[in-house]
């Protein structure tokens, strides 16, 4: 009787999967491309305005339909990327463009006062629910689009600065950053060429998120009358001013939620595979 | 992140309130509810009684009351019909019809008028008289608070109005008012018991209306049920149950999920949607909702005549309601009240005529004219209005810089400001329109309408017993406005109801804020 | 631990001070609010007349200050102050509308941290496979849809195409306990949104701590595979977690509109939303008071569980 | 250990262990061959472990031992293959890892996963006696290592252990697993003397239990002091095995005589009087961590010119909040850092250029030190660039030199830091800090992660700087007392105190403190001879 037995069986480790990150790369990158294409080729695409029908009908010369005060909807889908895009996009790079110093300036700074001047307002603006901040600021200063840029990516600044500050206080802490100082480095460089590039991975995960979160804030906004006209040419827009047609004339809705939906998953799919190619800390 | 649907709840108030009065109309002893109640439910087949009705309304929230001088929403009315009745209400063509009053009589100054009231009596039992009317009169007139209707009944100096017996008021007026029964039937003018006060609405409130108060909960329903003793006949229904859903598609859900039998308020799309499916019946209320582009007549560039004709030409009517109101109405002639009593339908109807708009542009010096459109999202078809006569007004040349506003402070901040605004207005008698809004001495005159001469026009008519006389003065004033008035009145909307397929004897006929519209009395469940 | 006690203690001051500030800053906005009451309730009938006089018996006529103050000594003896709308006391608003608010989000969140950690915990299990792409697709697809556009979908097949379900809760009042059926739609579009961020939150988490060497060692030692993802990965993966649990209560305590409006349940957010376009500047107030307390009192909770979670290593000497 | 095979001790399942002839082994390597991607890290090895025996695999970093080990935990690196053959006793192999910390899961309480393990032991029982049952086996587990009070032990989190304590906790674990063979990774690298000891104490009582050990390491004198078996290993194969003393005393293979040979003694520093001043003076120094904990109080301490002071010290000694305060990255403490007699910022950030690069710092974790994205030789050259105002082109060359008079060529440096070893970055932050021309090298353990070859060639070094440098003083924070020996020098700390002071060779041979004769006794004892041999032929 042998005391001895083969406990574990051998084989070749854990399998391997090299082969996906591409895959979700190309799928986040055509489900980018289709709305992204629209929204920046559509405007050069389309012509002069016809002819107003009535609203939410099918046929006659309008493929996609009419909308909710009979404009053509193919052609409103073309026009409506841009701004969609361009606000959102612009809100989201503002909201990091604030929140990104504030983070990084708390995080590296050993000055208490100075991290408590600069996040304790932030975590003020936090407990205001969004909701009643959009509604009040919204109808204080009604602000055009540049002004709603500017209010969605307020809204979005607290809580940007809170994660780009709880990633760069993470680095922060790290013999690095120790050894970046003790060269003579300038705050710049520490904080921006090494910080800043160090919590890249983690700021794409979340701003693949918070476009999202942006970019039904811009339509909500568009509906309070905020920056957007409420019959402006917006992907947002159609769909939530259309939604009443949605049993008749489904396709403005559906058509430019679906554009949305693909973009933001796309972000999201591309934020993905770029964090998946790094190298894990 | 999330969006608010709610925003739009807020229809637009009904209005109506009245100065002055000429003559009487359908005075008699045939209540109007019998004649409608009974035109319409000769086609639904015999009554029958019992049941439960639930209501769908568009509502207030958690500050909702049932003191029906506090009326200010849709369903704050339906609420108020339900416990309380008028001296008063409107017919179909907006004339006053009677109702706890029996009869009136001017002396032949018009201004002195005797009303008597029917036999009725409040649900606790106690008969309405004469000192209930005067109490409830004097309540919406305490200038300590400003109830809604406190204008309507400026007319009345109610110092001098006396009770002359139990049953019979002597309403002692400033000046002659032929149209009086008008403030009879004004928005908010309910009847309460003597000595009510507002803790008392708030818990139990006692009316001499169809039906009597069981429960109430702001913001979310109140149930009433039917009074046995009502003086125009017991309801059909038991019981009758407003909920409110401020969410338009909430209530076509509620509806079509059998947890409601009647929505109010719902969107044209939504009509289409169901007409005619079998699901649900579809109540269109014509001529309900005026809509309009106020000019202001004071100010350039709507004090050149000319301008407001170009303006008058530049609309496509037909394409506004096709648009905006998803084909839901019927095309206006710049003119208020289509299908009321005293309405100028003579007149020719106006059409697109953009060369001719040009032309008295250019005669007015106004050729690429640049003014800004003040609009918001507080009424339905606002914003998609405003943005389609841009639209239209740039293909004559014109620029029209489309302004969104708070809606919350809309009415306010368009009375004084700004040159061109989107307006709308809910039913009342042609002549309640007049003299709120385009004398000198209107409180809402948005439009900056004042002329001394339109003015006298507005006192003789009011001083002209003669109905034929009467109807001769207000036609000379609609034509004077239909040539150069400030109000570009492009459609009317449809007030648009869905109903169960079981509901039966809902009017059709009756645009919102009139008697039979939002009336359950006369409805019942088959 | 007194550490953690005086800590507590700090952030709940710190609490008290965010509290007044997010009231002040509140309270600034409603005043500047264009209209005030008086022009919200005259609506489309501003006689200035009239206005004048419903400002006077509103009280509005006074300085924002002074107002401001009566509120404040109002509040320290726990008064919220009445509604400029209807009179009535706005803790009766407050109360009204807690109840549904309450049940909604405590359903919601009953569901949402099973479904939304199950999820997590599943994709990280099976990391890369299809499992994991499945649920990573489908979450990252329902997280890109309307709130609304979900709803009216769930409304539209389950509620009036099957009618399995009743498709609002029109006329239950605050007896939704009573109807649990008219609550299934909306804690299903509650949940869509949150579950996908949950979800993937805890996946990420996971799939660290499932590679981490404690995990390994735990492997190592016979530890069944069910419990060492559950009882000893998973408590890795609740801090950063427990964050975004915090500000999913948080939205659910402050206001669902889209799902209050939609099922027309009579919650806070219908309340917020109906005060601010009455410009009832009390009720406003006492509701900020209310978020702004929840918000400190959720931020402390997840605070303590992070804190529980992810202690942090003793300072080397 | 023919008799019985029974492990000792409460827990352990009964193996149905025959009488077994004399070797009869309780693991088993056969030609075992691990490739991955192409490159064999173990080529051939095979093993046998037998029960209360000690097995030591040595070799330098990336020999091969790391994934020997492992192999009999039946792991194996991702995308491994894998030829040959691991045959294990039943039963679980237990594993000790170089840092216990990384096994032990910071969110759960210690008791958990004992707890976990001991339930599955206990599965036959009834229901209702599971729970005591497991409870005592645990306890008794713990008991087995000295770790008493174990029930509140349990309730406690990893992070409230002692290193101490963790590393018993995790020895424990493989106890209460009746695991016949325990794995042990690196189980003192890294440790002072006094820790070294207790491990290899602690060790040496799981292989009385009957208990095969595995004990992978680079530290010679715990595998002289615990191993029966030596197994060499040099670019994964076995270059020689045997009993240990036959290896020490006759080793045959020529790469088993180099690592023996770095036993030989350090190059005795050119012993300099110490300058006229003090380069670097500590006055009345009391530093503190956040929640006003003083951990370190040091009344006086001078670093002259050209001098290397040790500061000796166990962990948590306070040694590296020293250093730390010398280099300007502690802030709060009391007193005075002196240099040339000025008082230096308490903070780097507001040391001008010339006083940061008068004190320079190399960290006791080289790669995390390193900006992982950037390659070695440019972050190298910045410090010139910073510190010293040189051209970027030229402080690249400079920087290319240091680097390579270190010994680290120009192809390394152009890589990334996670293409280059340890020892390899450790002259990387070496040259980075040298390059600012500091009058004074504050070194945090910079020795203590790595093998001995490797750690013999980096204190080779400093003694060259020293030698070569006449301006540059070192400061050495070290556990060790063969680092320390380097210094001309040392101050020895104890719970945040300094207990002794003095020159390196009265400190050495005749320490007065009780606490400093206790480390270099315990120095002396797993390695007596070598160190008496260092002591005959560098010290006297």
């Amino acid at each position: 009787m042998r005391p001895l037995q083969d406990v574990k069986p051998l084989q070749g480790g854990r399998p391997f999967w090299r082969g996906l990150p591409p895959a979700r790369f190309a799928l986040g990158a055509v489900l980018v491309c289709v709305p992204l294409v629209l929204a920046l080729c559509g405007p050069l695409l389309v012509g002069g305005p016809g002819p107003r029908a009535a609203s939410f009908t099918l046929g006659d010369g309008h493929w996609l339909g009419t909308d909710f005060v009979g404009r053509d909807v193919w052609r409103q889908v073309l026009l409506g990327g841009r701004p969609v895009v361009v606000v959102a996009l612009t809100a989201t790079a503002l909201a990091y463009l604030v929140a990104l110093p504030l983070g990084l300036i708390s995080a590296l700074t050993h000055r208490t006062w100075l991290e408590e001047t600069l996040m304790r307002p932030l975590d003020v603006l936090l407990a205001v629910p969004s909701l009643l901040m959009i509604l009040l600021v919204a109808s204080v200063f009604s602000p055009g689009a540049t002004g709603l840029a500017l209010l969605v990516a307020l809204v979005n600044i607290p809580d940007a600065a809170r994660i780009v500050r709880a990633a760069a206080a993470d680095v922060a802490s790290r013999p690095a950053v120790e050894a970046l100082r003790m060269q003579g480095e300038s705050w710049w460089r520490i904080a921006v060429g090494h910080v800043g590039r160090s919590i890249l991975r983690p700021l794409a995960a979340d701003a693949g998120v918070r476009l999202t979160g942006v970019l039904y804030l811009v339509a909500t906004a568009a509906f309070l009358g905020i920056g957007v006209a409420p019959d402006a040419a917006d992907w947002a827009v159609m769909v939530d001013r259309n939604r009443t047609g949605l049993f008749v004339q489904p396709w403005a809705v559906v058509v430019p939620a679906l554009l949305i939906v693909a973009l933001t998953m796309g972000c999201n799919l591309l934020c993905d595979a770029a964090l998946r190619k790094g190298p894990r800390s | 992140m999330q969006d608010y649907p709610g925003l739009r709840r807020r229809g637009f108030l009904a209005a109506a309130s009245g100065i002055g009065a000429l003559t009487l109309v359908g005075c008699g002893d045939s209540g109007s509810g019998n004649k409608s109640g009974g035109a319409d439910g000769g086609g639904d087949g015999k009554p029958r009684r019992g049941g439960r009705l639930r209501a769908a309304f568009a509502g207030g929230g958690a500050s909702e009351t049932l003191d029906p001088h506090l009326a200010n929403l849709f369903a704050d009315v339906a609420r108020a019909k339900a416990l309380f009745d008028k001296l008063a209400d409107y017919g179909d063509d907006l004339s006053a019809q009677p109702r706890l009053a029996s009869g009136w009589e001017p002396n032949a100054g018009l201004d002195r008028w005797k009303v008597t009231l029917r036999k009725a009596d409040f649900h606790d039992g106690k008969p309405v008289t004469a000192e209930d009317v005067l109490f409830s009169f004097r309540r919406i007139a305490d200038p300590e608070k400003a109830f809604r209707a406190k204008a309507s009944l400026e007319p009345i100096d109610l110092k001098a109005s006396r009770a002359v017996d139990e049953r019979t008021v002597e309403f002692v007026l400033k000046r002659p008012t032929a149209e009086f029964p008008n403030v009879l039937a004004a928005f908010g003018a309910y009847i309460v018991p003597d000595g009510s006060s507002a803790a008392d609405f708030d818990k139990k409130p006692v009316g001499s209306g169809p039906f009597r108060f069981v429960s109430f909960t702001p913001g979310r329903s109140a149930v009433f049920r039917r009074n046995d003793d009502h003086w125009d006949g017991a309801p059909h229904l038991d019981e009758v149950e407003f909920v409110v859903a401020n969410e338009e598609s909430a209530r076509v859900n509620a509806l079509l999920g059998g947890q409601v039998e009647y929505a109010h308020e719902l969107n044209p799309t939504t009509a289409r949607a169901h007409e005619g499916k079998g699901q649900i019946e579809i109540v269109r209320l014509r001529n309900s909702a005026m809509q309009a582009f106020a000019m202001k007549t004071d100010r350039a560039p709507f004090d050149d005549k000319r301008v407001r004709e170009a303006f008058f030409l530049i609309a496509d009517r037909q394409e506004l309601i096709d648009g905006a109101l998803s084909g839901a109405g019927v095309v206006g002639n710049d003119l208020f009240g289509k299908g009321y009593e005293y309405y100028a339908d003579g007149l020719p109807q106006r059409e697109q005529d953009l060369d001719r708009a040009r032309a008295l542009l250019k005669q007015a010096g106004a050729e690429k004219l640049k003014v800004t459109l003040d609009t918001s999202a507080v009424a339905a078809g606002f914003t998609e209005a405003a943005s389609i006569f841009r639209d239209q007004a740039a293909k004559a040349g014109v620029t029209v810089d489309v302004k969104m506003g708070s809606k919350d402070s809309y009415w306010a901040d368009i009375l004084d400001s700004g040159t061109l605004c989107c307006y709308r207005s809910g039913a009342m008698p042609i002549e309640a329109h007049l003299s709120q809004r385009l004398l000198t001495d209107s409180t809402t005159n948005a439009t900056k309408w004042h002329h001394k001469d339109f003015d006298a026009l507005y006192q003789q008519a009011q001083a002209t017993k003669d109905d034929k006389e009467r109807a001769a003065v207000f036609g000379r004033m609609q034509r004077r406005l239909y040539a150069e008035g400030g109000f570009l009145v492009w459609g009317f909307a449809d007030w648009i109801i869905g109903t169960a397929k079981g509901v039966k004897g809902v009017d059709r006929k009756a645009p919102a804020n009139t008697l039979d519209w939002a009336r359950f009395d006369k409805v019942w469940l088959a | 631990m007194s550490g953690l006690g005086s800590w507590a203690a700090r952030r709940l001051l710190f609490g008290g001070v965010q509290t007044v500030a997010v009231v002040l800053l509140v309270f600034a906005l409603t005043e500047a609010l264009p209209g005030d009451a008086a022009v919200a309730l005259a609506g489309d009938q501003p006689d200035p007349v009239r206005i004048a006089a419903i400002r006077e018996a509103m009280d509005l006529d006074r300085p924002a200050y002074e107002r401001l103050a009566d509120w404040a000594v109002g509040l320290a003896h726990a008064d919220f102050g009445t509604s400029l709308a209807s009179g009535r006391p706005v803790t009766s608003y407050i109360s009204g509308a807690f109840g549904p608010t309450l049940l909604l989000a405590s359903l919601t969140v009953a569901l949402l941290v099973p479904v939304g950690v199950g999820l997590g915990v599943l994709a990280a299990r099976f990391e890369g496979r299809w499992v994991d792409r499945l649920v990573s697709a489908v979450t990252l697809g329902v997280y890109a849809v309307p709130e609304f556009a979900f709803g009216v979908l769930l409304v539209t097949v389950f509620a009036l195409r099957l009618d399995w379900l009743p498709p609002t809760a029109v006329g239950y009042g605050t007896d939704l306990l009573g109807h649990p059926a008219a609550l299934v739609l909306p804690v299903l579009v509650l949940l869509s949104r949150p579950v996908c961020s949950l979800s993937r939150l805890v996946r990420a988490g996971m799939i660290d701590a499932l590679a981490s060497p404690y995990v390994a060692h735990a492997r190592r030692y016979g530890i069944p595979g069910a419990r060492i993802r559950y009882a000893h990965a998973l408590p890795n993966a609740v801090a950063p977690a427990a964050q975004q649990l915090a500000r999913t209560v948080d939205w659910l305590l402050c206001g669902v509109i889209v799902v209050e409006a939609l099922f027309v349940i009579p919650g806070l957010g219908t309340v917020l939303m109906n005060a601010v376009a009455e410009r009832d500047v009390p009720v406003v107030q006492g509701l900020a008071v209310v978020f702004g307390v929840i918000t400190v009192v959720l931020n402390l909770g997840a605070d303590l569980v992070a804190h529980r979670f992810a202690p942090r290593a003793e300072v080397a000497a | 250990m023919s008799g019985s095979s029974r492990s000792g001790g409460a827990s352990g399942p009964s193996g149905p262990n025959g009488p077994a002839a004399v070797a009869v082994a309780v693991a088993e390597i056969e030609g075992l061959t691990v490739e991955v991607d192409g490159r064999r890290i173990v080529d051939g090895v095979s093993l046998r472990v037998l029960p209360g025996k000690v097995t030591a695999l040595v070799g330098a970093s990336g020999s091969g031992k790391t994934t020997t080990g492992r192999a009999l935990l039946g792991e194996f690196p991702p995308g491994a293959r894998v030829e040959g053959s691991v045959r294990v006793a039943e039963a679980w192999v237990g594993y000790v890892p170089q840092h216990p910390a990384a096994v032990l899961n910071p969110a759960r309480r210690v008791g958990a996963l004992l707890h976990d393990m001991a339930r599955g032991q206990v599965r036959e029982l009834p229901r209702s006696e599971r729970r005591p049952a497991a409870r005592s086996r645990v306890l008794a587990a713990l008991e087995a290592v000295q770790l008493t009070d174990g029930g509140a032990l349990l309730q406690r989190f990893p992070h409230q252990l002692s290193g101490g304590q963790q590393q018993r906790l995790v020895l424990a674990q493989a106890l209460l697993l009746g695991a016949r063979v325990v794995v042990a990774d690196e189980p003192t690298t890294g440790q002072d003397a006094l820790t070294k000891r207790r491990v290899v104490d602690e060790l040496a009582a799981v292989a009385a239990r009957g208990i095969g050990v595995v004990l992978l390491s680079h530290d010679l004198e715990t595998v002289r002091a615990l191993a029966d078996e030596v197994l060499v290993m040099r670019e994964g194969r076995v270059v020689e095995s045997g009993p240990t003393e036959r290896v020490w005393l006759t080793p045959t293979h020529p790469w088993t005589r180099q690592l023996l040979a770095v036993r030989a003694p350090l190059t005795e520093p050119v012993p300099r009087g110490p300058g006229p001043a003090a380069v670097l003076r500590v006055q009345g120094l009391r530093a503190r961590h956040r929640p006003g904990v003083e951990v370190l109080r040091v009344p006086e301490l001078a670093v002259h010119s050209g001098e290397c002071v040790a500061v000796l010290g166990r962990s948590g000694s306070g040694k590296t909040t020293l250093a730390r305060c010398l280099a300007g990255l502690h802030r709060t403490y009391e007193g005075e850092v002196l240099l040339d007699g000025v008082a230096l910022p308490r903070s780097l950030r507001d040391r001008g250029r010339d006083r940061l690069a008068a004190v320079q710092y190399v960290f006791q974790d080289a790669r995390a030190s390193f900006d992982e994205h950037r390659p070695v030789l440019d972050q190298v050259a910045r410090t010139a660039v910073r510190l010293r105002g040189v051209a970027a082109p030229d402080a690249r060359a400079e920087a290319a030199r240091t680097l390579d008079s270190l010994g680290l060529s120009g192809e390394s440096a152009a890589r990334v830091p996670a293409r280059l070893s340890g020892g390899e970055l450790q002259r990387a932050a070496l040259a980075r800090a040298l390059l600012a021309r500091p009058r004074v090298l504050v070194c945090d353990e910079i020795t203590s992660g790595l093998d001995t070859v490797t750690r013999r060639g980096i204190l080779d070094l400093l003694a060259g700087l020293l030698r070569d440098r006449d301006d540059l003083s070192l400061v050495l924070i070290t556990h060790d007392l063969d680092t320390a020996r380097l210094a001309t020098r040392i101050a020895v700390l104890d719970g945040g105190e300094v207990v002794e002071q003095g020159p390196a060779r009265d400190v050495l041979t005749a320490p007065a403190h009780p606490f400093t004769v206790s480390l270099v006794e315990s120095s002396a004892g797993p390695a007596a001879e070598s160190a008496k041999s260092a002591e005959s032929a560098g010290w006297a």
